[in-house]
C-alpha cells in the first residue's frame, strides 16, 4: 500500500479524490434527491439564487430548478467523460500499442494514421461529426473519443517501444511466448501507470469538450448537462448570471479535482525519491 | 408593460412628429443576423438579405401598417372592376445607382422575365397572370387570366423586387458578376462589404424623391453571437436591433435602458404565424384526438409569457389576426389537461413516443421545445426532443421525417399568399419545408380556399375564409402556437425607423437622427 | 542540407495527408442530413421541388458521389478548392478574407500563451515548494480547468460591459477610416480579449509543462557540473536548465497546434472575429460543402505549417536533431 | 607530503526521513594532502560520493550536512554562504563526474561550456576566454581542438567528454579536483588514457585529487593514498600499497579477494561434440535512411565463425561497440542475422521462420545485464520462471515444482517464488534470472554482461554460482563481458572482438600471456592495475606464471 501512502502524501490529489467521490454520489444520489428530474417547471422563472426556500441555486428561463439540473448533469458529465474516455483507449491503446510493438511498417501506417487525425483540429472535426450523426448522447461521447484517442496512441507507442527493449521482454521472447501474449501480459501491464495518468486527465479534457459542443448548440436536447445549461443561459447572462456561473462553477471544480487526481497519480507511479546512488 | 408604455410613447411621438424638422446626415449601425448569403434580391429573399437588400432594392408599392398599398416606384395605381387589370403609373426621374433610367420596360423584365425564372414564391402569383405589358416608360398593365384577391399585396419589394434590365437581360441570372455589387433603385448604394464583419452602405445622392434619404450611410453588422449584439447594443455600437436578433430574455433590459425605444409594429405583413406540423399521416399524430389533445395539454400562454417574455399572441388558427379575413368564430383550445388525457384515453394512446423537432433558430426556440415537451409529458405522452441544426431541419421537414416540428411562416397579408399553401392537397410534395408539409387533405376545404382566392369581392372572400377557419380549427392539422412578435429596439435618436408593414426591411428612406 | 530535405520530406508528406483529409472529409460532410439546396430554398423562404432540383443541378449534386469526389479531388490538386454558391463567390476567396483574422488570433494566442506560459512555469520552478509557487501552480490549473467560452463571455461582461476598457468583440472598429498605424492600434485593442481567453488554457498547460520539464532537468548531471563550475543560480537556470527544458515545451506547442485552431471556432464566436473557425461552423449549418472542405484544408495546412516551424525551432535549439541520423 | 590541503573532521551527512538509513556518512575523518591522489574505494551505499558533494556544496534536495567540518585554507567549506560556495566551486576545487554523456550541457558547444567556467568567476574578455578554452582542450589531449571547440558534445565520444570535462575543472587551475567515478563509464583503453591523463596534470600542477572509485584495479593504477568505506563509515586508510598488499580490515580483504584477479586457470581444452556453432554470421545496421538521403552502414557483425563445445565456457571480450552484444543477441534470434548460420543441436536458429523459431528457442537462453530491467516487475517470481516452460508444454505443476527446485539451486530459496521482483536486491535478482535461464533446460546460455553492474563482493558471489552450476551441470555458456579480468575467472576459451570481427580466438592461458594480436595486447595492458593482479596473483598461488 506504499502506492496509497505516496497518493495520499500529496495533500491536492487528495483534496481532487474528495471532491471527485463527492461529484459521483452526487451523480448517483441525483434520482434520490430530485426524483421529479431536471426539467420540471417547478416555479416563477429566474428566481435569484438564496432567495427561496427549497432552490438554493435559483430557477432558470423556464422556471426549472437550477441545483436538480446540476445534480442530473453530474451524471451525464462524468458518463460522457467516462465513456468516450474509455472510448478513445479501446482505439488508442491498440494501435499505439501495436505500432510501439511491430514497429516497421505496422508502424509507420498507424502513425500515419494518427498523425492524420492529429491535423485535423480536433475541435473542428468534433463538431463535423457530431453536426453529421446529429446531437445525441451516443454520438457526442463517439465524437469526443474518435477526436482524443491520437495522444493515446501516442503514449502508448512510446511505453511499449521503450518497454519492448526490456530484458525481461527479451527473456519472455526467448521463453518462447507468442507475440500476442508478450505484448498483453508482459509488456501493457507495465505501460498501464502512465495510460491511467493520461486518461484521468483525458475525462476532464471530454467533459470540457462535452460542454463546449452544447455550448455551441449541439447538445443533447434530451439530456441535462451541464454545458447545455451554460449554453442555454449564456444569452441571458447579463440578466441571470447565475444561470451560467453555478454550472461553470461545476464543470471547473470537476475538471480541476480530476486534474489534481491525475497529478497525484503520476506523482504516487513516478517516485522521483530514489535517483542519487553512493 | 414596460414595452406598452414605450410603444404609446413612440405613437406620441409620431404624432408630433411634424412639428421636428427632420434633419440629415449621420450614420446608423444595425445589426444583421445571420449573415445575408448574397444582397442580389431577386436571387435570395430571406430575412437578413432583405434586410439589407430593401434599401438598395424597391419595388412598386409599399404597404403601411394597416396593410393598405402606399406609393413607392409606382405613383398611383388602379384595379379594374372585374379584378383583372392592374394598371402602374410609374415615378418620374429615377434612375438606376449606376445612372441609367428606369423605365417600365424595367417592370416587365423584372416580373415576367427574371423573377419568373428565380422566384418560387413570387411564381405561384404570377400563374393568374396573363400578360405584363408597358405601353409607355411610365405605365405598366398586368392583366390577370382570374380574379386574384391577393395579387395587390404581390408588389412588396422582397416580393417583386426591381431588377436593371440592362445589367441582367440574356445573362445567366445566378453567375452574373453584377450579384456582388447589386445595382437598384433604393435610397442607399451598395458600397463595401468586409465578409464576416459589415456591410457598409451610402447614400444615393440621386434619389428621386426630395432630401431623402436623410442619413449619409448605413453599417449593417455582422456579430455572431447573440449575448454580444446585446452588448454591442448596450456600448453604443450598434443603434439599431431588428426583430430576433437577440433573445427575448434581454429584450426587457435593453428596453430599460436610458434613451433605448422599441417597436413591435413593421411585422404586419409578415404576421409571422407559429406551429408545429403534426405528421398527418402516421402515427400518433394521425389521430384527430391526438391532435385535439396535443392542442389541450400545450400552455400556450406560459410559453408566451416566459419564452416570449410577453410579445406574441395566443393563435386561434391558421390565420394571423393581423392579416385581412381574421376570423376569431372558431372553436378556442385553452390550457386543459385534463381534456387532454381524456382524449388520450378516448383514442386508446399506447404510449408510442412521439419525437419534436424545434426550430433550429436559437435558444428561444430550443426552450420553446423544452418546454412543449414538459406540457405534453405531463399528460401521459412520451416525447423526445430530435436535435439537428438549419440543414437538418430542412431536410426532416422537407422529407416528412418528423412527427411534430416546429416552424413559423409569413402570411403575406393574406391567406391566398401565406396561409392556404399550408393545408390545401395541392400543396402535398415532397422536397420542400414550405408547403402542406403535414400532409393535411381535405378536399371540400381546398375547393373553398381556390374559390376565396380567385374572388373579386372582398365580402365574399370573407364570407369563405370564416367558413374555413372555422372547420379546419376542428381538424388541428398543425398545432398553432403563437402569432409571434419580434419587437425593434433601437436608440431613440433614430426616427422613423419602422414606417410601414415591414419596417426596417423596406429601405430606411424616411429615418433620420435627431443629433 | 539535411534541413531542407527534411522539410522537403515533410511537405511530400503534408500533401499527402491533405489530400486524405480532403478525401476523409468528404466523405463525412456528404454524410450529414440535408444539402445546401434545400438550406438556401429553405432560407428563400418559399420553394417548390423544381427551384431545388435547379440549385441542385447548379451545385452538380445531381451527379453521381463518385463523380462529385473525383472532381473534388481533381480541383484541389490543382489548388482549386470550388465554388462556394451560398456565398457566390470563390472558396479561395472567402478564406483568403478569413484567413488574416484567424492567423492574427491564433499566433497572438500562440505568441502570448507560450511566452506567459514559459516565463510563469520558470518562475514556479525557482520557487518550488514555496507559496508562491504553489499559488501560480493553482491558477494555472483553475486556467486549465476553466472552459474557453465561459471565460470568453465572464472577460466580455467585465473587460468590456462594466469596465469599459476594450471592445468585446469583432476585428476592429467599423467605418472608423483608420489606417496605418491607428488602425493598427484599434485592431490591437481588438485582439486583445479574445487572444487571451484562447491563450489562456494553452499558457496554462505550457506553464505546467515548463514548470515539471525545469525541475526535472534541473536533476540532470550537466546542471551539477555547470555548479560545480561555479555559475550562479540565475545563470544556470537561463543558460542550462531553461534552454534544455523548452524542448519538450516545443513539441507540446507544436502538438497542440490542432487544438489551438480548433479553439479559435469557439473564440471567434464568442467574439464575432471574423475568421475562418467561424466560417467553418456557418457554413456546416448551411451544408456549403466546399466552403466547410475548404476551411478544413487550409486549417489542416495551418496545422502542418505550425507543426514544421515547431520542427524547425527544434532544430535550431537541438543541434542532436538532424545531424544523429 | 603530510600538508594537508583539506582537512575532514567528524563529517556526518543526514539522509532523508524515509531513507533506508539515517546517515550517508558519519563521523569521517581524513586529510587530503598537496599533490597527492586519494582514492576513496567503496561499492554502492557506501557515501563516498555523498562526501564529495558535501563538499562542493552539490548535496541532492532532503540531504544535509549533521555535523562537522572541512577546513580548506583557513575556512570551513561545509558552512560557507552560498556566494562563497559559488566562487570556490570551479575556480579552487574543480570536480568530475561519473557519466560523461550526461554531465555535460547537450544544447552548448564545448568551447562555450569551458569558457563558461572563466565567466562564471569574471575573469578575462570574451576573445581570452575563447582562446584560454583551446589551450585547455589541446592540454587535455583532444584531437583536432580547432573543431572540438564548436563540436556539440553528442559528436564527441565518451572518453572525449571526459576529457572536455576534465578540462573545464582545470580551467581555472584549482588547488583540489574531486573525481567521483570519472572512468566507470568508460572502456578500460579509454580508462587507460584517462588515468594517464589526470596523473600527468597531478605531475604538471601539483594539485590534490580526490579520486573516488569501486575499482581496486584503478586505486592500484593512480593512489597514493587510499580511504575504504562501507555504509557511510571508514573502515581503512593508509598509503596505497600497504592497503593492496596487507589489508587490515576484513572487508578491504573481502573486496580484494572478490576482484577478479588475472589469475588464469589451468583447464584442460575442452573435447566435446558442439553445442554452438555460429559460421560466417553478418549483421549490419543500416541507419538514417530516407526519401531524400542514403543510409550509413555499420557492420556490427562481421563474418563471424565460432564454435562451443558442449560444457565449455567461451568468453566473449570486447569494448562498447564492438559488436559482442549484437553477436550474442544474434545467437538468440533476438537480433535476426543477414546471412551466417547459426546451429544449436543441429537446428540452425538463424534459418527458422517465426512460429518454428518460438518452439525451438528454449535451446538458448540468456542472462541479461541490468538485474533491475530483466525481470517483470509485475510478475511473481514463479509466473517468471515457469511462464516459459509452460508454454513450451511443461505441466503447470511440474513447471512450478522446478522452479522452486531451482530456485532452491541458486540459493534463494523455493520460498522467493511467491515474492516480487521489488523485494530483491540486485544480486539476488541476477541469480532468479539464471534460473529463469535455467528453467528452460536450455543447451547453452548467453551470459550478456551478467555481472557488470553489480558491485564488486556481489559479482564475486554470483561469478562463484556459475561456476558451481557449470561443475554440476555441465552448462555450456557464451560468456560476453567488456572486463578481462572477469572473463579470465570463468572461462575456458576467450573470443577478442573488434569492429565486428573475431580478432583472436583462443584458450584463456595463451590469451593473456602470449596474445598474437596488437589488439588483444592493447586490451591487456590497459586492463587497471594489471601489472599489480597478475603480481599478486603470482604471489597468492605461490608459482610463477
Amino acid at each position: 500500500m506504499t502506492f496509497w501512502k505516496r497518493f495520499s502524501s500529496n495533500r491536492g490529489a487528495v483534496i481532487g479524490l474528495i471532491l471527485l467521490i463527492a461529484v459521483i454520489l452526487i451523480a448517483l444520489l441525483a434520482p434520490v434527491i430530485y426524483p421529479g428530474g431536471p426539467w420540471k417547471m417547478v416555479q416563477r422563472p429566474f428566481l435569484v439564487p438564496f432567495t427561496t426556500d427549497g432552490f438554493p441555486l435559483g430557477t432558470d428561463t423556464l422556471g426549472r430548478d437550477v441545483t436538480a439540473g446540476l445534480v442530473h448533469g453530474a451524471r451525464v458529465s462524468l458518463l460522457v467523460g467516462l465513456v468516450s474516455t474509455l472510448m478513445a483507449l479501446l482505439i488508442g491503446v491498440p494501435l499505439g500499442a501495436l505500432a510501439g510493438f511491430y514497429g516497421g511498417y505496422v508502424d509507420e501506417g498507424a502513425m500515419r494514421f494518427t498523425e492524420f487525425f492529429q491535423t485535423i483540429p480536433n475541435f473542428a472535426l468534433a463538431i463535423v461529426l457530431v453536426a453529421i450523426l446529429q446531437p445525441t448522447l451516443g454520438s457526442i461521447t463517439l465524437a469526443i473519443a474518435i477526436v482524443s484517442w491520437p495522444p493515446v496512441a501516442r503514449l502508448v507507442r512510446a511505453e511499449v517501444m521503450s518497454l519492448k527493449r526490456r530484458e525481461f521482454v527479451e527473456a519472455a521472447h526467448l521463453a518462447g511466448l507468442s507475440n500476442m501474449r508478450i505484448l498483453v501480459s508482459e509488456v501493457l501491464p507495465n505501460a498501464v501507470s502512465p495510460i491511467i495518468v493520461m486518461a484521468s486527465l483525458m475525462v476532464a479534457t471530454a467533459i470540457l469538450l462535452e460542454s463546449s459542443l452544447s455550448f455551441l448548440g449541439l447538445g443533447d436536447p434530451n439530456i441535462m448537462s451541464w454545458g447545455y445549461m451554460i449554453g442555454a443561459a449564456r444569452t441571458v447572462i447579463r440578466s441571470a448570471w447565475w444561470l451560467s456561473f453555478f454550472p461553470g462553477v461545476a464543470i471547473l471544480i470537476t475538471v480541476l479535482a480530476l486534474n489534481l487526481i491525475g497529478e497525484g497519480l503520476n506523482d504516487a507511479f513516478n517516485p522521483h525519491l530514489r535517483k542519487g546512488r553512493t | 408593460m414596460k414595452f406598452l408604455k414605450t410603444t404609446t410613447f413612440l405613437i406620441a411621438a409620431g404624432l408630433a412628429q411634424p412639428l421636428i424638422a427632420q434633419e440629415a446626415g449621420g450614420r446608423l449601425d444595425i445589426v444583421v443576423q445571420p449573415e445575408p448569403p448574397s444582397l442580389m434580391l431577386g436571387l435570395v429573399q430571406n430575412g437578413p438579405t432583405q434586410l439589407v437588400a430593401g434599401d438598395i432594392y424597391e419595388s412598386l408599392l409599399r404597404y403601411n401598417t394597416d396593410l393598405e398599398p402606399q406609393p413607392s416606384l409606382a405613383k398611383s395605381w388602379e384595379v379594374s372592376e372585374d379584378g383583372l387589370t392592374y394598371t402602374f403609373q410609374l415615378q418620374e426621374g429615377v434612375t438606376w445607382h449606376d445612372g441609367e433610367p428606369f423605365t417600365a420596360e424595367d417592370v416587365v423584365f423584372s416580373a415576367d422575365v427574371f423573377l419568373r425564372e428565380t422566384h418560387a414564391r413570387l411564381r405561384s402569383s404570377l400563374a393568374y397572370v396573363d400578360t405584363i405589358e408597358a405601353p409607355d416608360d411610365t405605365t405598366v398593365v398586368f392583366t390577370l387570366k382570374t380574379p386574384f384577391g391577393p395579387f395587390i399585396n404581390a408588389f412588396e419589394v422582397g416580393t417583386m423586387p426591381m431588377i436593371p434590365k440592362h445589367l441582367y437581360e440574356g445573362t445567366d441570372f445566378a453567375n452574373n458578376e453584377m450579384n456582388a455589387t447589386p445595382i437598384g433603385t433604393g435610397p442607399f448604394k451598395f458600397e463595401s462589404w468586409e465578409k464576416g464583419s459589415f456591410i457598409h452602405l451610402v447614400k444615393n445622392e440621386d434619389y428621386y424623391l426630395e432630401n431623402k434619404p436623410y442619413l449619409d450611410e448605413i453599417y449593417y453588422r455582422v456579430i455572431p453571437d447573440a449575448a454580444s449584439r446585446a452588448v454591442a447594443f448596450e456600448t453604443g455600437e450598434v443603434d439599431v436591433l431588428p426583430g430576433g436578433s437577440v433573445e427575448n430574455w434581454d429584450v426587457p433590459r435593453l428596453t430599460e435602458m436610458d434613451n433605448t425605444c422599441s417597436t413591435s409594429k413593421g411585422w404586419e405583413f409578415f404576421a409571422p404565424h407559429a406551429w408545429m406540423w403534426l405528421n398527418n399521416r402516421e402515427g400518433p399524430t394521425s389521430d384527430v384526438r391526438f391532435r385535439q389533445a396535443v392542442m389541450y395539454a400545450m400552455d400556450r400562454d406560459f410559453v408566451r409569457d416566459v419564452v416570449w417574455n410577453g410579445f406574441g399572441t395566443v393563435a386561434t388558427g391558421p390565420v394571423s389576426s393581423k392579416t385581412n379575413f381574421y376570423s376569431d368564430d372558431v372553436t378556442i383550445y385553452d390550457h386543459d389537461p385534463d381534456k387532454a388525457r381524456a382524449l388520450l384515453d378516448e383514442m386508446g394512446y399506447d404510449g408510442e413516443p412521439v419525437r419534436i423537432l424545434p426550430l433550429p433558430y436559437g435558444e428561444t426556440w430550443q426552450r420553446w421545445a423544452e418546454a412543449v415537451r414538459q406540457n405534453l409529458q405531463e399528460v401521459g405522452i412520451e416525447v423526445e426532443i430530435d436535435s439537428t441544426d438549419v440543414a437538418g431541419w430542412n431536410e426532416k421537414t422537407a422529407q416528412w421525417d418528423y412527427d411534430m416540428a416546429f416552424t413559423y411562416l409569413y402570411q403575406y397579408g393574406d391567406p391566398a399568399l401565406g396561409t392556404s399553401r399550408n393545408y390545401v392537397e395541392a400543396q402535398i410534395e415532397k422536397g420542400s419545408p414550405w408547403n402542406n408539409v403535414e400532409g393535411y387533405r381535405n378536399p371540400e376545404l381546398d375547393l373553398k380556399w381556390e374559390a376565396a382566392a380567385t374572388s373579386a369581392s372582398a365580402e365574399e372572400r370573407q364570407e369563405l375564409y370564416n367558413e374555413i377557419q372555422k372547420e379546419i380549427v376542428d381538424d388541428v392539422p398543425v398545432a398553432w402556437l403563437l402569432e409571434i412578435e419580434f419587437p425593434t429596439i433601437h436608440n431613440c435618436n433614430v426616427q422613423d425607423l419602422v414606417t410601414t408593414a415591414i419596417g426596417v426591411n423596406d429601405g430606411l428612406r424616411d429615418a433620420w437622427i435627431k443629433q | 542540407m539535411s534541413l531542407i530535405s527534411t522539410i522537403l520530406g515533410r511537405l511530400v508528406k503534408a500533401v499527402i495527408t491533405l489530400l486524405a483529409i480532403a478525401v476523409l472529409n468528404f466523405f463525412l460532410i456528404h454524410a450529414a442530413p440535408g444539402d445546401p439546396a434545400a438550406v438556401l430554398a429553405g432560407e428563400a423562404g418559399a420553394a417548390d421541388p423544381l427551384f431545388i432540383e435547379q440549385l441542385r443541378a447548379r451545385f452538380g449534386l445531381d451527379q453521381p458521389f463518385h463523380i462529385q469526389l473525383w472532381t473534388y479531388v481533381k480541383n484541389v490538386m490543382m489548388l482549386d478548392l470550388g465554388y462556394s454558391f451560398r456565398q457566390g463567390a470563390p472558396v479561395i476567396e472567402l478564406i483568403a478574407d478569413r484567413l488574416p483574422a484567424t492567423l492574427l488570433l491564433t499566433l497572438s494566442a500562440f505568441v502570448i500563451s507560450l511566452s506567459l506560459g514559459i516565463a510563469l512555469g520558470v518562475a514556479a520552478a525557482a520557487r518550488v515548494g514555496r507559496v508562491s509557487d504553489s499559488l501560480l501552480t493553482t491558477l494555472a490549473l483553475l486556467f486549465y480547468a476553466t472552459p474557453l467560452y465561459w471565460a470568453a463571455l465572464m472577460a466580455v461582461l467585465v473587460f468590456s460591459v462594466q469596465l469599459g476598457w476594450l471592445p468585446g468583440f469583432g476585428y476592429e472598429t467599423v467605418g472608423s477610416g483608420y489606417s496605418g498605424l491607428a488602425r493598427a492600434w484599434d485592431i490591437l485593442q481588438h485582439l486583445i480579449l479574445p487572444a487571451m481567453t484562447l491563450g489562456l488554457f494553452f499558457m496554462a498547460v505550457y506553464m505546467r509543462m515548463t514548470r515539471a520539464s525545469m525541475l526535472e532537468v534541473s536533476q540532470m548531471d550537466f546542471v551539477k557540473t555547470a555548479r560545480a563550475k561555479g555559475l550562479s543560480g540565475p545563470v544556470i537556470r537561463r543558460r542550462h536548465i531553461l534552454r534544455n527544458a523548452l524542448l519538450p515545451v516545443v513539441t507540446l506547442a507544436g502538438l497542440q497546434a490542432g487544438q489551438l485552431i480548433g479553439g479559435a471556432v469557439l473564440t471567434e464566436t464568442v467574439f464575432a472575429w471574423p475568421g475562418i473557425g467561424r466560417l467553418m461552423f456557418e457554413s456546416l449549418g448551411a451544408r456549403d460543402y466546399n466552403t466547410i472542405l475548404g476551411v478544413f484544408l487550409v486549417s489542416a495546412a495551418m496545422v502542418i505549417l505550425f507543426n514544421i516551424l515547431t520542427d524547425i525551432v527544434y532544430r535550431i535549439v537541438d543541434p542532436r536533431i538532424g545531424a544523429k541520423t | 607530503m603530510s600538508n594537508a590541503i583539506l582537512s575532514i573532521h567528524d563529517l556526518t551527512i543526514d539522509l532523508p526521513r524515509g531513507a533506508d538509513r539515517p546517515h550517508a556518512v558519519e563521523d569521517v575523518s581524513f586529510d587530503l594532502n598537496t599533490g597527492e591522489i586519494l582514492c576513496v574505494v567503496g561499492e554502492s551505499g557506501s557515501g563516498k560520493s555523498m562526501t564529495a558533494n558535501a563538499l562542493m556544496g552539490l548535496l541532492p534536495d532532503g540531504v544535509t550536512v549533521g555535523k562537522g567540518r572541512a577546513m580548506f585554507d583557513g575556512a570551513d567549506v561545509l558552512t560557507l554562504s552560498e556566494v562563497k560556495k559559488q566562487a570556490m566551486r570551479g575556480a579552487r576545487i574543480g570536480m568530475i563526474f561519473q557519466e560523461p554523456m550526461t554531465a555535460l550541457n547537450p544544447l552548448m558547444r564545448i568551447g562555450e561550456q569551458i569558457a563558461e567556467v572563466f565567466e562564471a568567476h569574471k575573469l578575462h574578455t570574451r576573445a581570452e576566454r575563447r582562446a584560454r578554452a583551446l589551450a585547455l582542450v589541446k592540454e587535455v589531449g583532444l584531437p583536432d581542438p580547432e573543431k572540438i571547440v564548436r563540436a556539440y558534445p553528442f559528436q564527441l565520444s565518451g572518453g572525449q567528454r571526459q576529457r572536455a570535462m576534465i578540462a573545464m575543472a582545470l580551467a581555472l587551475e584549482p588547488e583540489i579536483l574531486i573525481a567521483d567515478e570519472p572512468t566507470t563509464a568508460l572502456d578500460v583503453t579509454t580508462q587507460a588514457q584517462i588515468l594517464r591523463l589526470i596523473l600527468a596534470l597531478r605531475d604538471d600542477r601539483g594539485m590534490a585529487v580526490m579520486f573516488i572509485t569501486h575499482d581496486f584495479g584503478v586505486v592500484a593504477e593512480i593512489a597514493d593514498r587510499v580511504i575504504v568505506m562501507r555504509h557511510g563509515l571508514i573502515v581503512e586508510a593508509g598509503m596505497a600499497q600497504q592497503v593492496l598488499e596487507s589489508p587490515q580490515h576484513d572487508y578491504t580483504r573481502a573486496l580484494l579477494d572478490a576482484i577478479p584477479t588475472g589469475k588464469v586457470p589451468e583447464l584442460a581444452a575442452v573435447h566435446a561434440p558442439p553445442a554452438l556453432e555460429i559460421r560466417n554470421l553478418n549483421k549490419i545496421y543500416r541507419t538514417g535512411g530516407g526519401l531524400f538521403r542514403t543510409g550509413r552502414e555499420v557492420r556490427a557483425v562481421n563474418d563471424v565463425t565460432l564454435t562451443i563445445a558442449k560444457g565449455e565456457v567461451v568468453g566473449l571480450v570486447g569494448e562498447s561497440g564492438s559488436g559482442k552484444s549484437t553477436l550474442g543477441r544474434a545467437v538468440v534470434r533476438l537480433v535476426t542475422p543477414d546471412s551466417g548460420q547459426v546451429l544449436v543441436g543441429g537446428v540452425d536458429l538463424a534459418a527458422l521462420d517465426t512460429a518454428e523459431l518460438r518452439k525451438q528457442r528454449h535451446r538458448v537462453q540468456m542472462v541479461f545485464q541490468d538485474p533491475y530491467a530483466s525481470l517483470n516487475p509485475r510478475h511473481r517470481v514463479l509466473r517468471s520462471l515457469s511462464d516459459g516452460p509452460i508454454a513450451k508444454g511443461v505441466p503447470k505443476a511440474q513447471a512450478n515444482a522446478r522452479a522452486r527446485e531451482l530456485l532452491d539451486i541458486v540459493g534463494l530459496g523455493a520460498d522467493a517464488a511467491t515474492r516480487f521482483p521489488h523485494e530483491f536486491s540486485g544480486g539476488q535478482r541476477q541469480r532468479i534470472g539464471i534460473a529463469r535461464a535455467l528453467a528452460m533446460d536450455p543447451e547453452l546460455i548467453i551470459a550478456d554482461e551478467a555481472v557488470s553492474a553489480l558491485d564488486v563482493s556481489i559479482q564475486a558471489q554470483v561469478l562463484e554460482l556459475l561456476a558451481e552450476l557449470r561443475r554440476k551441470m555441465g552448462l555450456s555458456i557464451l560468456f560476453i563481458t567488456h572486463d578481462l579480468r572477469v572473463a579470465a575467472q570463468v572461462c575456458d576459451r576467450i573470443a577478442v572482438m573488434q569492429h565486428g570481427r573475431l580478432v583472436e580466438v583462443g584458450a584463456v592461458r595463451d590469451v593473456f600471456h602470449s596474445p598474437k594480436e596488437t589488439y588483444t595486447r592493447e586490451l591487456l595492458a590497459a586492463v587497471p592495475g594489471a601489472k599489480w593482479a597478475v603480481d599478486t596473483a603470482v604471489t597468492k598461488q605461490g608459482a610463477p606464471a
